[in-house]
Parts: structure tokens; sequence; C-alpha cells
């Protein structure tokens, strides 16, 4: 009866057995230039007289792997492709209105009264109305995802195109929330929406192969301007690694993001698009003196190294900034000398003369540091050293942790760098330096970073840094009654000749560079004048889709 | 048909350390075998005598050294030559079951062997069944693995590997240890039956009983050369009609007859003295048998390698 | 009748403990996730997680049930299994059963070529390198084998990626079919020819360890009794290797490719990443990384089963292999 | 093991039977093996101090310098922050040297023994091992890493005992299987008749047979874990990133396979490639000199 069993299974094994020991013939490549087998894109001709291609692949990454719903957080940094928003930011990042026409903010600077247009419509064809509007705020506020739409408390309807928005407490950033979260229709959001969106967007979602592409296509029924690039293709290749690179090497994509090392590489057909952005990165400091203090959650409060005020002043003026930016980078960034270099509220008069070895050693003599037998500064009996950490998984913060530290120890400072996962920053992060990566075009980054309230609240101001003047200047800037008014203050915030945050006054943190985003364009893609982008996720540089034009003919 | 002159093996192998030292198996060591004749080459076991048949087949480790000449049916047996013709004309009969493949069934592998000596499938099919009823092994012998048969099964099997093709040499490597007596007498008796049909059988064994029942002819083996080569009949006769001391102590050493052992043991493989290599043990041992190897030469019809026998 | 009985019972036995195994993964994996040090509303959040403010935190909690304890949370993801729900994964948004199915039906054809390529090219190395020890081609093969051994295989996909798709142009740079295509458009040609680059690489990668054990047990093959008595009947090299090398060889071999079998169901995150070929293996790596529950114990169940089902082929064909298992009443 | 014919060695007879050598140098077969082996332990050694010897100058950052290809002031060129490739692969021979050499030796043993003891005992004993081999290999490779990593405290111990516990099952099933062929080999039943038990049976007649097979799990191993060490550093569970570790080196010049800098992959490749093909060379010649098969030849 073990005559059966074997028997069969002999059957089996001696199939895997033929295909494992007989020699197989492996196809060898077969002889096919690529573009002949996909007839849409453009045949390889000279670079001038390139015809426009049926539609246009771009390989920039930022793939929402858990799909395309606003109210989920797709498109918090912008742009949502899919669905309009009430307002958008133009190349300059002003307000602009999109699906509003127009908004009033109440005195107490609780309500806002928004109005939309009459003429849009979803792409299903049916109008958007304020219900849809109302619908959308507030199920992003109950739902967990990744848009903070917490300070909401209720959303009601007042005219069959207007709507109003009842806020907890006034908060004039909200007005980032209208910029970016896309209107869904109440009528057809599911829990697969996010599969298959349908909004008012300029584009429509055609076919999602998970991974791999994702292919839109102009939404006739579009209020906007119509794009002339009818039919795209986004292309999820290995972004952050070479994926991109090498599809733009071999031809088969017009828009391509690459990392500042490949940057400097050439590529025929194609050039070079280097991006300001926001996305900038710096060293934080623990603010406070090491008292024994602990977290809520048990995490050691304070380092006495980093809580004196010239050791963050000399480390700030040290560092040679257009070095860091020119080995790190490749150049393709620009130095930074406070949290929101580029902006529109930034502070022009914070920034300093840095690579300043002579006033650094000047501020340390003065705060009291001596040269100790190793050359290593000493005060009363404190040792000028401390640790900074970077995260474990990002290369260029790494090399901007190893490079400051080398720049910094010739004054006598020793900075030891170690590499961690976010979890373990997480407990290090209130009595180390942590070099941290921020920048958004929403201003509460700045409240919360260096508002005393915030401090210890998530990755809020980790150096519990609190200087009252700062938070009632913070406090003035969120209350102001529109984003106009509300700049004088984040600017006062930063430096008022007398007090501030950045390096001339407490220097709560050492910001070192802004990172430009580099892409690869072909030549006949005329893409406008890309907005400064934020912190690199989403995609920034679809924000003026719409009017990207094909120049060859 | 197979001649065999001052033959030498010796092996290059390592003491302890690093030192290398050469082992001289097997020295001037002449044997020659007639068809249809059995020539029993019988010494102590561990002396080398199954490097003589590796020797002749061609298959020998490669550190080891050969020297002199091997002819067969009058030609010179070259590697080359060697390589053609084992398998084919010269076959070799094993000792253990270790030699059969243990994972592919024993028919098979008697059917391969045919195939490697000549004949297609559907002859070497028919040869392998015509062997296996002529030593009377059972129609499923042909299904079974080698770790299911008995010691004489496997015999027989390894037996009728050299008679499915069309050899004129056999050589048996110690055919009969550790089997019952009965086997044994078989055993022997089909290496006659393979002599009286034309083959040349070369028995190298260390049973000297086993070896008198079918031997026409016997080589006495020591120490790596062969002493004496006497007519089997000359051992009915008792020691006198032996001619080397070694034989005739080897013939005295026997349970039937005085039983008496010989002192001593034999020289090692590489330390082997100037003279004759039996001197040491020798009773006749002179002054001049410890000076030069004494030559082979003829006595009462064989051969001997003593200075002292007489006829 | 007396047959089926007892395949029946031989089934029934290797089924029950196939529902032993896959019920202590789950539970191993399900502890070992809580005890991981990744919080996984950190890993939902991601990169952005400077800007979400706590309430937005504990609301994300809530949503995906993370602020139970681990027993509440077993016990509700064990009731779903019963009901063949396996969960929605945090990560793609999803359910855990839609996100494993159509990442393993792309990528199964890509992996069964190379798992098959893989083996039969490592076995026939290793042959030739035993066959031929010490000479030329012994020593090419193993510092062949040893240097894909020691590379890290990304960098050898990425040379070839390179080489044959950027300056050769020979084969498509990435992905499973041409970029632009829908689902439906794409010809059984174009898929091939975006078949042929990631199965060749994933094959050459993953020989060493085939190669280097067959090769191994092959020389100590040819130095047998049995190999020394088929030289003595004639035989030639080849000859040796096709009728005593191959069958005493299969051992180590099939060990190997049974217990690969698991890959072809966890796919290459190198066929992935390199060349953007979906699979699995990203998904396990990701659902690893940011804790994602429900999608990692889908991925563990089923490679669990591949797993299963690899090493009891590997186990039976010992028998088949080697009668002196199977009759010696060697290990059932 | 010896070709068709036998070609007379290079050595000729002497009558007093002390190997005479036409030329001096001309070593024998074993002193060629004792000299290799003394070679690849001489590597080894200055793999593991070369770090110390060299200093640790080449290893601060020098941005100016950066991305330069191998010149005489550096012999293996410069990384993209300046960094002298030479010091840092030499420092990460030696760190992961010991990562490679622990994790793979103690998951090859571990591998080796419960294989051995599945097989020779059988029954239930085998049952549960296999079945425990397979929930081991059912799990993804890198859950277990990190989880193992995580509970040991990360660092170089926690990459070895990680690597340690989840490697071995590779290696105990092929050793699993050998064993469960030479069960049934005439020597190992004949000693289970004297009453051996099967422990002594295990170690002294089937070990050294699986020394073989042992032998090669164990140098394959070596640079899997150097490469697992590098997948835990990104992860934070394993070191500091910038410290130079073999794995590391080689994940991170990935980055730059497409700029041209082809010395950042290709001289520490060949650093770790050199490391394993002299653990091979090694390995092969300790089994030449002990597997009796091959003494003598």
């Amino acid at each position: 009866m073990r005559r059966m069993r074997t028997l069969l299974l002999g059957l089996i094994i001696g199939l895997l057995w033929l295909s494992a020991c007989g020699t197989p013939t492996a196809p060898a490549p077969t002889q096919t230039t690529t573009t002949a087998s996909q007839p849409t894109t453009a045949p390889v001709a000279p670079a001038t007289t390139r015809s426009a291609p049926q539609q246009l692949i771009l390989a920039i990454g930022g793939e929402s792997e858990d799909g395309y719903d606003p109210t989920l957080g797709w498109g918090r940094y912008g742009s949502p492709l899919f669905q309009s928003t009430l307002l958008q930011r133009n190349e300059q990042l002003q307000l602009v209105n999109d699906l509003a026409t127009d908004y009033t903010i109440s005195a107490d600077k609780l309500v806002w009264t928004i109005n939309i247009r009459q003429d849009a419509k979803f792409s299903d064809g049916k109008p958007v109305t304020s219900e849809d509007v109302a619908y959308t705020f507030t199920k992003a506020q109950e739902s967990g995802g990744k848009t903070d739409v917490t300070t909401l408390d209720k959303a009601v309807v007042t005219g069959p195109y207007q709507v109003e928005l009842h806020l907890k407490q006034p908060q004039i950033t909200f007005v980032q929330r209208l910029a970016t979260l896309g209107i869904v229709p109440k009528h057809a959001h599911g829990p697969d929406y996010a599969q298959k969106p349908i909004g008012s967007g300029p584009y429509t979602l055609v076919s999602w192969e998970k991974g791999k592409q994702l292919i839109v296509e102009a939404n006739p029924l579009y209020y906007g301007t119509q794009p002339q690039i009818k039919r795209l293709v986004f292309l999820f290749v290995d972004s952050e690694g070479d994926g991109a690179f090498i599809a733009a090497k071999a031809g088969q994509v017009q828009v391509a993001s690459v990392p500042p090392s490949l940057a400097v590489q050439q590529i025929p057909n194609m050039r070079l698009v280097d991006v300001k952005s926001v996305d900038n990165r710096g060293i934080m400091f623990p603010y406070v003196a090491d008292e024994g203090k602990k977290t809520p959650t048990g995490y050691p409060i304070g380092n006495n190294v980093t809580a004196d005020r010239a050791i963050r002043q000399a480390i700030n003026y040290v560092i040679d900034r257009k070095a860091l930016v020119q080995g790190v980078l490749e150049g393709y960034g620009s130095p930074a000398y406070g949290p929101v270099s580029g902006l529109a509220w930034e502070q022009p008069q914070a920034t300093i003369e840095d690579t300043n070895l002579a006033t650094a050693k000047q501020l340390l003599a003065d705060g009291g540091w001596q040269a100790g037998s190793d050359g290593v500064l000493v005060k009363d009996g404190l040792k000028a050293a401390f640790t900074l950490i970077y995260p474990a998984s990002d290369a260029t913060r790494q090399a901007l942790a190893l490079s400051a530290a080398d720049m910094v120890r010739p004054l006598g400072i020793t900075i030891n760098v170690e590499g961690k996962g976010w979890d373990d920053i997480e407990k290090l992060m209130h009595s180390n330096a942590i070099l941290f990566g921020w920048g958004s075009h929403d201003q509460t980054e700045m409240y919360n970073l260096y508002h005393s309230s915030a401090a210890g609240q998530g990755f809020y101001n980790t150096g519990y840094y609190a200087n009252q003047s700062i938070d009632s200047t913070l406090d003035l800037a969120l209350g102001a009654p529109s984003e106009q008014e509300a700049i004088a203050f984040w600017q006062k915030a930063q430096w008022d000749g007398t007090n501030g945050f950045t390096t001339k006054g407490d220097a709560a943190w050492a910001w070192l560079v802004n990172l430009d985003h580099t892409y690869f364009v072909d030549q006949c893609l005329d893409i406008g004048t890309p907005q400064i982008e934020p912190h690199g996720h989403g995609w920034p540089i679809t924000a003026g889709i719409v009017n990207w034009k094909w120049t060859c003919k | 048909m197979l001649h065999v002159q001052n033959l030498t093996v010796a092996f290059t192998v390592y003491e302890r350390g690093l030192a290398q030292k050469r082992l001289t198996v097997i020295t001037d060591l002449d044997v020659e075998v007639q068809a249809g004749e059995v020539v029993a080459i019988v010494g102590a076991s561990g002396s080398g005598k199954s490097l003589l048949a590796h020797a002749i087949l061609g298959i020998l480790p490669h550190n080891a050294d050969l020297g002199g000449t091997m002819t067969f049916e009058g030609e010179a047996l070259t590697p080359a030559r060697k390589e053609a013709l084992r398998g084919k004309q010269i076959v070799l009969v094993p000792q253990s079951v270790a030699s059969l493949d243990p994972l592919m069934r024993v028919g098979a592998q008697v059917q391969r062997a045919a195939q490697l000596s000549g004949q297609r499938s559907r002859a070497a099919d028919q040869a392998v069944d015509q062997a296996f009823r002529r030593y009377s092994l059972p129609e499923t012998t042909r299904q079974r693995y080698p770790f299911q048969l008995s010691g004489g099964m496997a015999r027989r099997v390894l037996v009728s590997t050299a008679v499915v093709g069309s050899a004129k040499l056999v050589i048996a490597d110690e055919p009969t240890p550790g089997l019952h007596p009965q086997i044994v007498a078989e055993t022997l008796g089909h290496l006659r039956e393979l002599a009286d049909e034309g083959c040349g059988v070369l028995l190298i064994t260390h049973d000297i009983e086993a070896a008198l029942q079918i031997a026409d002819r016997v080589a006495v083996f020591y120490a790596g050369t062969t002493v004496e080569m006497a007519l089997a009949s000359d051992f009915a006769h008792g020691a006198t009609a032996l001619r080397h001391p070694y034989t005739k102590a080897l013939w005295r050493a026997l349970p039937q007859n005085e039983f008496i052992a010989l002192a001593g043991t034999q020289p090692n493989p590489d330390a082997l003295p100037d003279g004759c290599l039996f001197a040491d043990r020798c009773p006749l041992v002179t002054a001049a048998c410890r000076v030069a190897r004494p030559e082979s030469r003829s006595l009462r019809g064989g051969l001997v390698r003593c200075i002292h026998a007489e006829g | 009748m007396q047959i089926a009985s007892s395949i029946l019972r031989f089934t029934a036995r290797k089924l029950l403990r196939l529902l032993i195994l896959l019920g202590a993964v789950a539970v191993f994996s399900f502890v070992l996730i809580n005890l991981s040090p990744i919080d996984p509303v950190n890993a939902y959040i991601g990169a952005d997680m400077l800007l979400i403010s706590p309430e937005q935190r504990a609301l994300i909690a809530t949503r995906w049930g993370l602020d139970q304890p681990m027993t509440v949370r077993f016990a509700r993801w064990a009731e779903q299994i019963l009901q063949g729900n396996l969960g929605v994964s945090i990560i793609f948004n999803q359910p855990v059963a839609t996100v494993i199915a159509d990442r393993f039906s792309t990528s199964l054809a890509l992996m069964a070529t190379a798992w098959i390529l893989s083996g039969a090219i490592g076995f026939v190395l290793g042959i030739l390198a035993g066959m031929r020890e010490g000479s030329l081609i012994d020593r090419a093969i193993r510092l062949y084998a040893y240097t894909l051994a020691s590379s890290p295989t990304f960098w050898v996909a990425l040379l070839l990626l390179i080489i044959f798709s950027v300056s050769l142009k020979w084969a498509p740079f990435c992905c499973a079919s041409p970029p632009g295509l829908l689902p439906d458009q794409v010809t059984i040609t174009q898929r091939l020819q975006h078949l042929i680059l990631p199965a060749i690489t994933l094959s050459i990668v993953g020989v060493a360890n085939m190669a280097l054990h067959t090769r191994q047990k092959l020389i100590e093959v040819l130095q047998s009794e049995y190999a020394l008595f088929a030289r003595a009947q004639g035989e030639s090299i080849w000859g040796l290797v096709q009728n005593h090398g191959i069958r005493n060889v299969a051992l180590p071999a099939i060990t190997l490719q049974g217990a690969a079998l698991s890959e072809l169901f966890g796919g290459a995150v190198l066929a992935e990443q390199v060349f953007s070929y979906p699979g699995l293996g990203q998904a396990t790596v990701q659902a690893a990384i940011r804790s994602d529950v429900p999608l990692l114990l889908g991925i563990v169940f089923f490679s669990a089963i591949f797993v299963f089902v690899g090493n009891t082929l590997a186990d039976l064909a010992y028998q088949v292999i080697d009668p002196r298992i199977r009759i010696g009443g060697g290990a059932q | 093991m010896s070709q068709s014919s036998t070609t007379p060695a290079t050595t000729t007879l002497s009558s007093s039977g002390k190997v005479a050598r036409i030329y001096p140098w001309q070593m024998n077969r074993r002193q060629k093996t004792v000299l290799t082996i003394g070679l690849c332990l001489g590597f080894f050694a200055l793999a593991l101090l070369g770090g110390r010897i060299i200093g640790d100058a080449g290893l601060s950052t020098n941005l100016p310098s950066r991305n330069q290809a191998p010149s005489l002031a550096h012999p293996f060129g410069t990384d993209w922050l300046g960094r002298d490739m030479l010091t840092r692969t030499l420092h990460g021979l030696s760190l992961s040297l010991w990562v490679g050499l622990l994790a793979a030796t103690f998951s090859a043993v571990i591998g080796a023994a419960l294989g051995t003891i599945a097989a020779t005992i059988g029954g239930w004993v085998d049952t549960l091992l296999t079945w425990c081999i397979d929930v081991f290999f059912s799990l993804p490779h890198l859950v277990l890493l990190i989880m193992i990593a995580f509970a040991v405290g990360g660092g170089t111990t926690g990459v070895i005992i990680a690597v340690a516990c989840t490697h071995w099952t590779g290696l105990a099933r092929i050793i699993r299987a050998e064993v469960l062929q030479l069960r049934s080999a005439p020597y190992v039943q004949l000693a289970a008749q004297f009453g051996r038990s099967p422990t002594w049976i295990a170690c002294e007649h089937m070990l050294p047979h699986l020394v073989p097979q042992f032998l090669v799990g164990l140098i394959l191993l070596f640079p899997h874990a150097i490469l697992h060490e590098a997948g835990l550093t990104f992860i934070g569970i394993g070191l500091s990133p910038h410290l130079p570790a073999i794995g590391i080196i080689l994940a991170e010049s990935m980055r730059y396979l497409a700029t041209g800098y082809w010395w950042l992959a290709a001289m520490p490749g060949a650093a770790l490639l050199i490391a394993v093909k002299l653990f091979d060379v090694l390995g092969e010649h300790v089994r030449a000199l002990i597997d009796p098969k091959t003494r003598q030849s």
C-alpha cells in the first residue's frame, strides 16, 4: 500500500526533477528595441523636432500606498490632481482661489464662511455643492487619516454654494487645510473610494497597478484651464535609489526625480531642473540643563553642554554651510539660517556670517570655556562634548551630521555622531542633539517648534525651548486675522534686533541647509516655473501640471 | 595471455609531519596467466595484493608510481590500452558489496557492465538474465537493491558482472572472505568454469586452501614479491615438494598439517632490507642471503627466488 | 481500497501538522510583532509624523484598534480568520487578501522561472565543478559562486540592468509590462520580454548554494568504492556522473530546492526594488518595518503553507531517491 | 580518483626510500596545503589588525577631496564624504570579520547539531525538529532578525545572535538528509548492533562524513551574515551606519553605482570576496588534510 503513495510522489518528484536537472534553454534576451513594442511613445528622432507623445511618463515616485482619498491624507502636500481644493498656492506661494470664490473669517476668528463657484462638476457629471464641502471636512476630521483637521468643531451648510466652518480655537494656519484638502463627492464616497477616486480635479484615474504605475487622463468636465497633456503615466520605480535615473537614461521617461548625487550626470535629450524647496535640515539642541527631569513617558530631559548659549552660537558660526551644500548636496541646495528660509515669512536679518572661527572662539572664551589638557574645552569641570544623533535610514542626514561634527572639532567641541532608528530617537531626543528635517508651507510648524506649550508633544520642540517673549509673539501670529498680518509676527519671532530664536538670539537650533529637489526633464517639455516645494513627499512638481506644454513640434 | 615482469608499485605518502616517504608495496613481481588457466596469488592480508589488480586495470590512485612491464596477448599494456581493454577484455570481480551503487537496482548495474563491455542494450538485457539464471539467482534479484542482498547473492551478482561481457582475463580480488564454506566452494566453482571456457583467471586471495581447490598454479606473495611459483599439485606432496622456505612454513601452518605458525612479521614496505626479503625469518639464512636480492630461477618446473632452495 | 485509506490517513496527518504549524506561526509572529520596538502608529504616519498632533495620533490608533491590549487584538484577529477574512492592511488600506492576491499572481511567473532556472543552473554547475575537481573550470565555478554569495544581490542586479537595458537596450528597463499600457493591452510577448532579465538575474544570483553543495557531494561520490568499480568496468567520467553521480548527489539538491520553494511565494525584494517587478517581497519588508500586523500575518500564513509543502515534498523525495530510507524504515 | 593513465610523479625513485626532489623548492602536496593555510591565517590576522595598523586618520570627512578615483594618496579612492576608502575597508573588514565569523559558526553548529539529532534519534524528536524548522522557515527572515536583534539590544552582538538564531534551518535540513542516508550504511548499523549509543555513533561515525557539507554551509553563511548586518543597520537596530563595516559600505555604495564611481563598490566588494575566497581555500585545505581519502594524495 505504500507503493501507491510513492508512485504518486515519484511522478511529482520526477516532474520537478526533470525541470530541475534538464538543462533549460534559457531564452536568450531577444533583440527588441523597447520603443517598438510601445506604439504610444514617441519614436526616437533627432532631439529638437520630437512630436508630442500621446502620454507623458513621469518617474517621480510618491506612490500613495493607501490610495487617493483626501479625507485619509491624500494630497496633504497640495495638488491632489483628482480632486480640487478650495484654495491654491501659485508659484510665489500666495493663496489664490480655486473651487472657492472667496472666504471671510468672523471677528472672533472662529467661523470661516466660504462661498464656492457654481459651475464646478465632478468627473461623473454631478455638480459640486456646499454639501460635498461640509461632508469632506467632517469626514476628514473624524477619520484617523494622515491629515490633521482636529481643530475643526463642525461644518454647517448655509446655502447651496456656501458653507461655514466652526473652529474650536482661532488658528489662521487652518487656511492650509483649505489649500490642501481635496473635495470629495458625498454621493460617491465609500470605503474603496481611495482605489477609484472621483473628483473635480484636472485629471481622472484610468488605471492603478500597485507598485508599478498609475495612468490618468484629463478630466473633460474640469472647470479650470484644460491641460495640454491629455494622458499621464506615473511610473513607481525605486525613486530614491537609481530607478528613476536608470529609467531616464534608458530614454523611456520624460520627467525623473533623482537624488543630488546623480543630478551631476548627463542624459541625452534631457535637462536638469533644480527646484528650490523649503525641505531643510538642522541640528536641534536640548535648550534646558539636565536637572534629572523626565518626560511624562519617562525619557530624560536636558543636556548641560547644549544648554549653554555660547556653545550653540559658536557651532552656528563655525559651520561652513556653503561647503556642506557643495560637498553633501553636490551644490543642489542652499544654506539655511532659519526654519523657513526662502519663504515669504522668513526674517532676512536672521542670516549670519558663518565659517567664522574667530567669532566662535571669542564667543566661547566670553562664555567661560577654556581649552583642557586634551584640547577639548572645559568649563567648571564640564567637558564640551555631546552626542548628535541622525536617523539611520537617511544617508544625507548622516553625511551632514558627520561633516558638521568634523567642522566643529577645531573649536575644541567634540560631537560623537550616532545613527539610530526613529523609535530610539524618540527616547533620546530630549537629552541629545538630533539632526531633524522640517519644512512646510504651513506656519504652524514654526509655532510647534518654538512655542513652550508644544514642548514634549510628540516631535514638537523636543529641546524644551521656552522664551516668554517669543511665546507671546507666536500667539499673536497665530491669532492674526489674515496670513498677511501674521507674517510680520512670524518674522519678529525669528529676530527683531534684540530677541529671537535664531542664531543672533537664543540660537535654539543650528539650521544647516535647504535641499533642492532635482529632476531630469525632457528638453521639449515646458513645466513652467515650479513653486518652492515643501518637505519632499507627494508630487509637488505637479502643482502647475495644467499648464505644462510640449514645445517641440 | 598476461605477462607481468618485475612490476613495482610505490606510493609517496606522508609521515607524521610534512616529510614524505615512499612505500614500495610491490617490488619486481613476476606473474603470468595463460588462457584457460587459474593462477592464484596467495599472500598475507594487507601485503598489497589488490593493488596488483588495480595496477593491471590502471586504476591506481594518482600518487602511485608504476614500474616494470606488463603485456597482454603479446602487446604492452600502456595506460591507453588499459583504458580500452578494462571492462571489455579484462574484468574485475571486487570483494565487497560496497562496490555496488547503493541507490541503483542490481539488475541495472549488471546490465550497465554488459553495455560497457560492448553489447547493445537488448543483448545486454538477455545477458543479464542468462547470467542470473546461470548462478541460480531468483528472478526478483534484478529489482533488488544492493543492501537487500545476502552475502552469497551479492557475490554471485559481482561474478555475473564479469560473465555478461566477453572478457578474456578475469581478476577476482578476495572473492572468498566472510562467506559460508558451501558458498565459497560454489563461487570458486564459477571461477573454475570461466577458466574451463577459455578465460584466464587471476585469483587474488589470502586463503591458501580455497586457492588450492581450483588453481592450476599458485604464486606465493611475500612482502610485495612472488617468492615462488608452484604447481597446485606440488602442495599435495607435502612440504618437500615445495621450494621456498616461506611456502614450506605456510604449508606447515595449515591446521590439517603441523599447525605451527612462523615467528616474526613481514618487513615494513618503507624499510625493505637489501638482501632477500625473507632473510630475517628464514631458517636457512646465510650471509649471502643479505647481500643481494635473489633472482627468480626455475626449479623442478616452478620458479623460486631463493639461492638455497634445491631440487 | 486499502491504498486509498492509507493515502487519506497520510494526507490527514500531514494536514493536521500543517494546521498546528499555521497556529503556532500565527501566535509566534503576533507575539513577535507586539514585542517589536516599532510603534505602528509612528510607522503608519511615516515621514510627516512631525506634523501630526497627538490627538490625531490617538484617532489613528483607535481606527486600527492599536490601542487595545495584545490579547484582545489577537482574539479579534483569530475570530476574523475563522470567517476567512484576513483583515485590512494598515499600509495599503486594502483587504490583505487582495494585496496578496494581485502581487502574488504577477510575480508567480517570474519566481517560478527563477526557482527552476536557479535550481537547474546551480545543479549543472555543481556537477561540472565536482566532476573536474581541482581543474580550471572547478576553480572558475567556485570563484563565481563565492563572488555571488559575497556581493549584495542588489549590486549584481543593478549592474545587469545598467548593462542590458540602459547601454545595450536589449531588455526593458523595468516593470512586468511596458509602462503606459493598460493591463489588458499588454501582449504575451511583451510580458515575456519583461520577464527575461529579472528571471535570469534571480537565477544567476541564486545558484551559489546549490552549486557548492552539489559539487561537494559529487566529489565524495566519485571517491567511493562503487565509483572505483565502475571505472574498473571501463566507465568514462561522464558515464560515472550520469549513472552514479546524479542519483547519489540528488539528496542535498532536493533539500535545497524544496527549501527554496518558499521563495516562490515570498518573491524577491531584489526583483521588486531593482526591476520594479511587483511581488510580495517588498510588502513583507514594509509590513515588518512598519508593524502592519494583519498584512504580515497574512503573508506569514501563505509562506508557511509554501514552506510546509516544499519541505514535505523534499522529505518524500528522499524516500523515492534513496530506497534504504524508504525500505529501511527511515524517519517517517 | 586518478586519471585513467598513471603518469609518474615528478619525483625519482631513491634507494634509501626518502624522496629526492628534482628541484629544492618544489614542495609536496601537504607542504603546499599547510603553507596555504598559513597564508590564509596571515591574511585574516592582517584583516583583523589592519584597522588598528592604518589608524583612523582617513575616517574623518574631507569634503573637497570627495569621490576621488584610486590614486597613490588613496589606493582605494575616496568616498562621497572624502573619507579614505582603504581605511574604511580595512576597518570594515576587521569589524565584519568577527560578526560574519561568529554568526556563521554559531548557526552552522546549531544547524548541524539539530540536523544530526533529528535524523539519528528519529521518531517524535525528528517530527518536532522538522516542525520547528518549518516554523522558522515560514517566518519572514527580516521579522525574526529585527525582533531578536532588538530583544538582545542591537549592536554587533544583536546582529550575531539574530543571524545565528535564524540561519541554522537551511544547514539543518541538509545535514538531516545526509544523516538519513548515513544511517543505513552498514558500518553504522553494525555499530548499533554492538550496542553503541546513538550519540556515540553520531559523533564517531557520522560527523566526519558531514564535515565537507558543514564547511560549505559555514563558508556560505559568512558573507550572508555580513550583508544582514548592513540590512539591520539601516533599520537602526544594528550599528550606526557611519561606522565602517563591509556590509554597510557595500550597501551604501549601491547608490553610487549609476554615477560611475566604480571604486566605491568594487574595492570593498573585492576585499570581502577575497576574505570569503580565502575562507573557502582554508576550508578546502583543512578538509583535504583531515579527509582520509585525500590525505595521501
